[in-house]
């Protein structure tokens, strides 16, 4: 089984290089769903060695896929397998000369997340993750707009400067492996409990390690590059971005978590995670209040999600399997739902919320799945996010971390009513009668309180999904079960969190 | 069981006998006070005699409930000849005289005249109504809340065991507490009976009234029905109010001396009690309706006084 | 002989980083900037080799060779490259000199006590430094923070990336080989990128003032 | 497999079954008819499972879930059975009536297929025996309720405003309900309710999730102050639709509520109960009062149904408190008279939301000022919305009665055992309570008699009203069989109030028999009623009376004329009766300083006098002060502080990395500390 450990960095390599050099251009273009489908099957495959009971390891354990790396790479595949696909009919509007590299540097996005994910060596973990902010810088930049060069320049410098300081951690966790005699940056020997590591370092280490990487996991008051580069990249990457890459930050948190709460116990970082979850929860609430584009829209709610997270690591092993949990949810839904934002763009031609009206009426082929997805979203069941949220909050209170969860709940709140309030907004309402229709048919607002008139229809509405369905229903129907498939999920998910508890 | 359907019938017979003559005595008091000859303790009667033997005239978009409605009020208030302890205090049984029940009894009279009075489909009609019911939710508290206070010391809500438990223990009769709240209870009769100084009986004035108009457009037996139905409710509250003051005269135990000592008795103290009330209405004015919900508040605050001190301080 | 001036060696480095970094934040034209930023990459070149003659490491001095070439020479002279093109190569501080070097001390006093408690059971010279090391980060940092040109927040960036290589070869002997070239090639590429993005907004703005990226907000 | 479990997999098919049908079937019209009738069956299915588990059946379904937690089991026990038959029977009735709507909204696929979860949520709440299973078809009743709302978006503008609402007050529900849940979860270390059952009620961790889950239940039971969707919600929706989410969902909140103080935490402090009848007597004063104001027909029923939650909250405070006084027959009475309540208002309220539907269906008109004579024109349908409005008032012969009869019984009897005080607490709150109760009935007799007055009799305001026709047999029938249920459960108390008393066991075993024919008889507190016997004596002295209307008749035959009297006048128009508004004009009066009504009189003068006047324009509408002092001010201070927030994120890099930049030095500063 070991060479599922290659597979998801090789195929998308040499697709991103067959993308670049490709003369078949409608083939070319599937490079980006088939590297995903290649991290997805890997993904799967590994689940499967590591539900078997087995460890996969390869390059002498540089690289190694546990049950959290294995979950995690599944989840890096379905997400970007959804994007990728539910973007094909984006990427056609892309400017030619640029298609290749696209799609080029989608694959190879990919190959990095996956690195990042089985890579047992916590150095070689911060290399994949800030390789991620290089290839997506120019994806960011793509439509090669002044906003998109605004976005793209505030991430680089935001996102490196970040993932700069997880170094400077990284570099004092590795100083404080001196002390065992052989210094290392493994995982698997850093989360023993029994080494000799200096606290005062791990202390300071775990803490810049955590602090960057929860810049590129979005969380406040590191977020500030998200919401530009989530509204301006073109809606696959958005869906990659807010969908796996924040998550494989945050599963980057999580493994420095083990290592600090083995040595100078879970309190530091607990408080650390809860003020930025909290810090995240009150920011996307704070500008969810008034919001007027939806792609931020989405991107503050990406930034909620991830503060919820980040409550959940704080809350420590009760919350994990609600937070992986989580991570698939969450990507999948946020995955579709960038999809489905970049195709009301390229429909409606505006980003703001207030020029995009009756959508329901107008697009029900759009305003659907959108609704059904934002329901997701916000946590209604049977999606699996429901589940997350219960289970973090449920858990916060058995851990004694009562205030917190209570002040999560409350800005939770706030978020819904937000969320609510502009979803409402874009989809809900009667259209604004088209010139040269029947004036005595627009009917007055309130006059008919049986509401079993037909409005007289305007308009033939517009049915088309405007791209490829199947993936957004397939994402969708997957949170929608996931949560309720005890076996072998729930199994996995078990072992994933005790990964982290430390046990193994 | 027996002598308690017995009483029941009674009175029944004799309420719808009594009430009519309770109206013209009262009348004829006033019109003697007020130095009028007066038309005679009798006319109720006839003028009931009268409408009966009369077409009625009932409005072309009216509704069943303007036939309904009066006989619906009659029967509530026969109902309530029948339940409440006027001549004597044997309950019947599955229905005793429960308070709550007496008081719905009532309620359904009410609703009923309301409704007459919206059916004709004129502005009187409706004005009528509304008044109606303002006063009737605000009266009710007030009248559950005087009974309950009354009841704590028997410790039942069934007025029947009220008035007896008064019979036994006179003393009870006197205490502030069943003082404050016999006041309460007049004044909630007074309102519920559309007597002065809520509503003015005797009144045509469309700014003044409130029962009057909901009959304006009844006719012929309808309005026969629904004259009876307030006289008789009048005459049943003033026999209740009168056996809770005085409850000496009340049959408890079935005997037949006993029973002409109670139909005596009750029909005195009515009488009596109505004579008083209509020398008593000589002299009051009717307040502007507006005024009426602080009258009514009032007379809610006392009673809401004799529960509490009922229960803290006896 | 090598045990008493190898201190001397290390805190003639270190001072060196740590001045250079002071200096960038006192001089406002970018192509000084530039230079010291040289003079710092030539710095740290020596701190890795002085550490790797010390420990005796021949992968050290491989490593060294490679910071010479790009901190001390590559990068500088993309960097030149790219300010000749603009017209301006002034900087217009958010903070005058005065309060920037004022801010520099505090900084600086700020690492040596983080330092101090992190490294309390260690008395090695080497772990004496670090604290340079710290403070040339959170100087990197400052100069990200208050500079206006894309290039000064290139130089920035890269003065941060250089205090976290002194923090590392400070306090443990550099992070292990395949790593360091890992690192060196992403703060290479992240440099590329930039260098591209400050080239495109020449090309849109005709100036690379980063102020004016205000468009997406809220 | 036991009934019960073959009952709710049932359920789960005819879900899936009724959601398919809604989905595929092309045509409106059978759309309505094939996913109707699956709903109705759901329903029913619902009725039948809840009625074999409240006469004691047992079974359990595990629900697989993925997070390793308490099973997720589904097993409805006495009470769970009780509520769940409550939900279905109202199921079953709008989705009978429901067939009829083949319009476009009401008969959309969203509408049926929201329609089906909603239901399928709704019956299956009360089955939960944990946590987490219990949220999760919260959550579902609740999505369904959105996206039934959701459905009818199209035709009106306000139902966007709506949806906010009810999505916003819904999820805060929810999270108290979580909240409350997770402290009695994190305090006993499970979440199933057995485990949940141990905690210490006189704990802090009981009080808080206590206070938490009243008011998350209240909420759904749409009491003060978390009422403010309801006049919102339910006008927007269509009849059947309301009568499902105000006679059933609300009972999911009592079902709360008595999950609450029966089954987790009985035996609660005395303050519990006092907090309870707190909330209930300010929800039934401000709900009544506002429905007797009001004009719109659904407004006013939906007002109500804050009134007579807040009575049934009242009477399950009561019960609390007595039982914390040791007056056991008293308390038990109380949590009776609430359960009665509870089923008597399901009945009536979703009778008279779904006549409330049938005349929006005749008439597209819910204000009440521009209705009228609908009676002669809807005889079936004014013959429902009479007797249910009967028992929304509380006459007798009604269920509704019997509830508030026992209530006040219950209080009357409470404050006083063996002749002895029970508690100063008590005996201030009980007299208080029923002077609450008493008002509150007073002012509800005024309420319906409006509403039925206006609507059903005297001559219609409007062109609508005249035109009126009656409704098709297949919406007549749920509301006949709505009615004949109002009449019924009041006429024969007493198998009701004994099966209620075994939902309630074995925590609590009342002492209720049957009496004469059905009649009820609360040995706790010594009280009997038999509602049969009553109608006996009624009808023995009436027939004299008929007969002198018999005889009467035949010789005086009624005559009709077109304006009798007609207050004297000749030019008598249908305009110048008595609307709504100025019926309870001498209320707004009354109440001015809580219904804090704003009046707009416009007046037209002819020409230039000053004298003559063309036209007198009045206008007065009554504000919710709860929304306008409370929801509006907050609100108003959310969207400043979202349009301060937007300069946090003002487009600055410099700012953005002097956040990052003083993050990094607070975390050395506290890591070197």
């Amino acid at each position: 089984m070991n060479f599922a450990l290659w597979t998801p960095l090789a195929v998308p390599v040499v697709l991103a290089v067959l993308s670049l050099t490709g003369g078949a251009r409608p083939l070319g273009r599937l490079g980006p769903i088939a590297s995903s489908a290649a991290v997805l099957l890997s993904g799967l495959l590994l689940v499967a060695a590591v539900l078997g009971g087995q460890v996969p390891t390869l390059g002498g354990g540089l690289l190694r896929a546990d049950a959290l790396s294995a979950y995690m790479l599944t989840v890096v595949g379905a997400v970007g397998l959804v994007s990728t696909w539910g973007g094909l009919g984006h990427t056609e509007k892309a400017p030619g000369r640029f298609a290749g590299s696209y799609d080029a540097l989608i694959s190879v996005f990919l190959a990095a997340m996956s690195l990042a994910v089985l890579a047992d060596n916590i150095g070689l973990m911060w290399a994949a993750v800030e390789a991620t902010t290089i290839t997506t810088a120019f994806l960011v930049g793509h439509h090669r707009t002044r906003s998109s060069l605004e976005a793209a320049w505030k991430y680089v410098i935001l996102g490196s400067v970040g993932v700069a300081i997880a170094l400077l951690g990284i570099v004092l966790i590795y100083a404080a492996s001196r002390g065992t005699g052989e210094p290392t940056l493994s995982w698997l020997v850093l989360s023993r409990t029994d080494l000799p590591l200096d606290p005062a370092l791990i202390r300071a280490g775990g803490a810049l390690a955590v602090l960057g990487f929860a810049t590129k996991a979005g969380l406040a008051p590191m977020h500030s590059w998200l919401p530009d580069a989530h509204s301006q990249a073109p809606a696959p990457v958005s869906g990659l971005m807010s969908g796996v890459l924040l998550a494989v930050a945050l599963y980057a948190i999580l493994r420095i978590q083990t290592i600090t709460d083995a040595v100078i116990g879970p309190d530091f970082l607990r408080v650390m995670l809860s003020v930025g979850g909290l810090l995240s929860l009150f920011v996307a609430a704070a500008l969810l209040i008034r919001q007027r584009d939806f792609k931020r829209m989405l991107a503050y709610s990406s930034i909620e999600h991830m503060g919820m997270m980040a409550v959940g690591a704080a809350i420590g092993p009760a919350a994990l399997p609600a937070v992986l949990l989580y991570m698939l949810g969450h990507g999948l839904t946020k995955a579709t739902l960038f999809v489905l934002s970049g195709r009301i763009l390229e429909v409606e031609g505006t980003p703001r919320i207030d020029d995009v009206r009756a959508l329901l009426v107008r697009r029900p082929g759009l305003a659907v799945p959108w609704l059904i997805a934002m329901a997701a979203l916000v946590g209604f069941p049977p999606f699996s996010i429901f589940f997350s949220e219960v289970g973090i909050i449920v858990a916060g209170f058995g851990t004694g971390m009562g205030v917190v969860v209570g002040i999560a709940l409350v800005l939770l709140l706030v978020i819904f009513a937000a969320l609510t309030r502009l979803t409402v907004a874009m989809t809900i309402g009667a259209p604004a009668a088209a010139p040269g229709t029947d004036p005595a048919g627009a009917a007055l607002p309130g006059t008919d309180p049986a509401g079993t008139v037909a409005v007289p229809v305007r308009a033939t509405p517009d049915r088309s999904a405007h791209g490829p369905r199947l993936p957004l229903i397939l994402a969708l129907a997957t949170t929608a079960v996931v949560a309720f498939i005890a076996e072998p999920v729930g199994t996995l998910l078990a072992r994933a969190a005790a990964v982290l508890g430390g046990a193994q | 069981m027996i002598p308690a359907i017995a009483i029941a019938l009674l009175q029944l017979v004799l309420f719808v006998f009594l009430s009519p003559l309770l109206i013209g005595v009262m009348r004829q008091v006033r019109a003697r006070l007020e130095g009028r000859a007066g038309s005679g303790i009798w006319q109720p009667w006839r003028d009931v005699r009268k409408l009966v033997a009369k077409d009625p005239v009932r409005a072309a978009d009216s509704s069943w409930m303007l036939a309904a409605g009066p006989v619906t009020l009659l029967a509530s208030s026969l109902l309530l000849c029948v339940l409440l302890p006027l001549v004597g205090t044997l309950p019947l049984p599955l229905v005793p005289s429960d308070l709550f029940v007496i008081v719905s009894m009532m309620l359904i009279g009410v609703v009923a005249l309301a409704l007459v009075g919206l059916d004709a489909g004129t502005a009187f009609g409706g004005m009528g109504s509304s008044r109606h019911m303002t006063v009737a939710a605000l009266v009710e508290p007030t009248l559950l809340l005087a009974v309950y206070a009354l009841s704590i010391p028997a410790g039942t809500s069934t007025l029947s065991l009220i008035v007896e438990t008064r019979l036994q223990n006179p003393a009870v009769i006197i205490s502030p507490v069943s003082l404050l709240a016999m006041v309460a209870l007049a004044i909630a009769i007074m309102a519920e009976t559309s007597r002065l100084p809520i509503d003015n009986p005797s009144t045509h004035l469309e700014l003044t009234m409130l029962h009057e108009a909901m009959v304006l457009e009844a006719s012929g037996r309808d309005l026969a029905w629904l004259e009876l139905g307030s006289w008789l409710k009048l005459a049943a509250l003033l026999g209740l109010l009168s056996n809770l003051i005085l409850p000496w005269g009340v049959l408890t135990d079935f005997s037949l001396p006993g029973v002409l000592v109670g139909l005596g008795a009750v029909t005195a103290k009515i009488l009596l009690l109505g004579v008083a009330l209509s020398v008593g209405e000589v002299f009051l004015a009717k307040v502007r309706l507006f005024r009426v919900p602080e009258l009514l508040a009032g007379s809610f605050a006392l009673a809401l006084l004799a529960v509490t001190a009922s229960y803290l301080v006896a | 002989m090598f045990d008493t001036v190898f201190p001397q060696l290390i805190g003639l480095c270190t001072g060196a980083l740590l001045l250079t970094s002071a200096l960038m934040v006192w001089r406002h034209s970018l192509l000084a900037s530039i230079r010291l930023l040289s003079v710092q990459g030539f710095a740290l070149a020596a701190l890795v080799a002085v550490i790797g003659l010390e420990e005796g490491e021949a992968e050290v001095i491989i490593v060294s060779v490679l910071v010479l070439l790009v901190k001390g020479m590559a990068l500088p002279w993309v960097l030149a490259h790219e300010t000749r093109a603009t017209t301006r190569t002034d900087e217009a501080p958010r903070l005058n000199p005065t309060a920037g070097l004022l801010t520099v001390a505090l900084l600086t006093i700020l690492s040596y006590v983080v330092a101090s408690r992190l490294l309390s059971g260690d008395t090695s010279i080497s772990a004496h430094a670090a604290p340079i090391g710290l403070a040339m980060v959170l100087i990197g940092f400052l100069l990200l923070v208050t500079r206006r040109q894309a290039g000064s927040q290139l130089i920035g960036f890269l003065v941060l990336d250089n205090g976290i290589a002194t923090v590392a070869f400070l306090t443990s002997g550099g992070v292990p080989l395949f790593l360091e070239l890992g690192i060196s090639l992403d703060v290479l590429l992240v440099v590329v990128i930039l260098y591209v993005f400050a080239g495109r907004m020449r090309n849109k703005f005709g100036n690379t003032d980063i102020d004016q990226l205000r468009k997406l907000h809220d | 497999m036991t009934p019960v479990e073959a009952g709710m997999l049932g359920q789960v098919a005819l879900l899936a079954a009724a959601v398919a049908s809604a989905l595929l079937v092309p045509s409106a019209r059978w759309r309505s008819r094939v996913s109707g009738i699956l709903c109705a069956l759901l329903a029913a299915a619902g009725v039948v499972t809840g009625a074999i588990a409240l006469s004691g059946g047992r079974g359990a379904l595990t629900i697989p879930t993925t997070l390793p937690m308490d099973p997720l089991v589904l097993s409805p026990d006495r009470l769970g059975g009780l509520v769940m038959v409550v939900v279905s029977v109202v199921g079953v009735l709008a989705s009978l009536f429901g067939i009829g709507s083949a319009r476009v909204a009401s008969a959309s696929r969203t509408a049926w297929a929201s329609m089906a979860v909603f239901l399928f949520g709704m019956q299956l709440v009360p089955a939960a025996t944990d946590v987490v299973s219990f949220l999760l078809f919260w959550e579902i009743m609740t999505l369904g309720s959105t996206a039934l709302l959701l459905a009818h978006h199209a035709t009106r503008g306000t139902v966007a405003s709506a949806l906010v609402w009810y999505s916003a007050m819904s999820q805060l529900s929810f999270f108290f309900v979580l909240a409350g849940f997770a402290v009695l979860a994190g305090a006993t270390g499970g979440t199933g309710f057995a485990a949940l059952a141990t905690l210490d009620p006189s704990s802090w961790q009981a009080s808080l999730a206590f206070v938490l889950l009243l008011l998350g239940f209240g909420g759904k039971a749409e009491l003060v102050p978390l009422h403010v969707w309801v006049p919102r919600v339910l006008p927007e929706a269509p009849g059947h639709v309301a009568a499902a989410m105000s006679g059933a969902m609300v009972n999911i909140g009592v079902y709360g509520a008595l999950l609450v103080c029966v089954r987790l935490l009985p035996n609660g402090p005395a303050w519990w109960g006092v907090l309870i009848m707190a909330l209930g007597a300010v929800s039934a004063l401000y709900g009544i009062l506002q429905a007797s104001v009001a004009s719109n027909l659904k407004v006013l029923l939906a007002y109500s149904t804050t009134e007579n939650m807040g009575l049934v909250f009242l009477g399950l405070g009561a019960s609390v408190l007595l039982r914390g006084d040791h007056a056991t027959g008293a308390a038990d009475a109380a949590l009776l008279a609430a359960l009665l309540l509870m089923v008597s208002h399901a009945a009536f309220k979703a009778t008279l939301f779904l006549g409330a539907g049938a005349v929006a269906r005749s008439t597209r008109e819910m204000n009440l000022d521009r209705l009228g004579g609908l009676g002669s024109r809807m005889p079936w349908t004014a013959g429902a919305f009479g007797a249910a409005a009967l028992g929304a008032a509380a006459l007798p012969v009604t269920s509704g009665f019997v509830a508030e009869w026992m209530l006040l019984q219950a209080l009357v009897h409470g404050s006083r055992v063996g002749g002895e005080v029970v508690s100063v607490t008590s005996s201030v709150a009980m007299p208080l309570a029923v002077a609450v109760i008493a008002l509150t009935a007073g002012l509800a007799l005024l309420t319906f008699v409006k509403a039925y007055g206006i609507a059903f009799l005297a001559r219609p305001r409007s062109a609508q009203a005249t035109a009126a026709r009656e409704v098709p047999l297949i919406m007549r029938i749920p509301l006949i069989i709505g009615a004949l249920l109002v009449i019924g459960l009041g006429l024969l108390p007493g198998p009701l109030t004994v099966a209620l008393a075994s939902a309630v066991g074995p925590a609590f075993t009342p002492d209720v028999r049957t009496i004469g024919l059905a009649g009820v008889d609360a040995r706790g507190i010594d009280v009997v009623l038999d509602p049969t016997t009553f109608v006996a004596l009624a009808a023995l002295v009436l027939l004299p009376v008929l007969a002198a209307i018999l005889i009467s008749a035949r010789r005086h035959p009624t005559r009709v004329s077109p304006l009798p009297w007609a207050g004297g006048g000749s030019r008598l128009r249908p305009r110048m009766q008595y609307t709504a508004t100025s019926y309870a004009e001498p209320l707004v009066r009354v109440f001015d300083d809580v219904l804090r009504p704003t009046r707009d009189v416009e007046v037209t003068h002819v020409g230039e006098s000053r004298y003559l006047v063309e036209r007198v324009h009045v206008e007065q509408t009554v504000s919710d002060v709860i929304e306008t002092r409370f929801y509006r001010p907050v609100l108003g201070l959310a969207q400043r502080f979202g349009v301060l927030a937007r300069r946090a994120q003002n487009g600055s890099i410099h700012r953005y990395l002097s956040y990052s930049f003083v993050a990094l030095l607070v975390v050395l500063i506290v890591v070197s500390l």
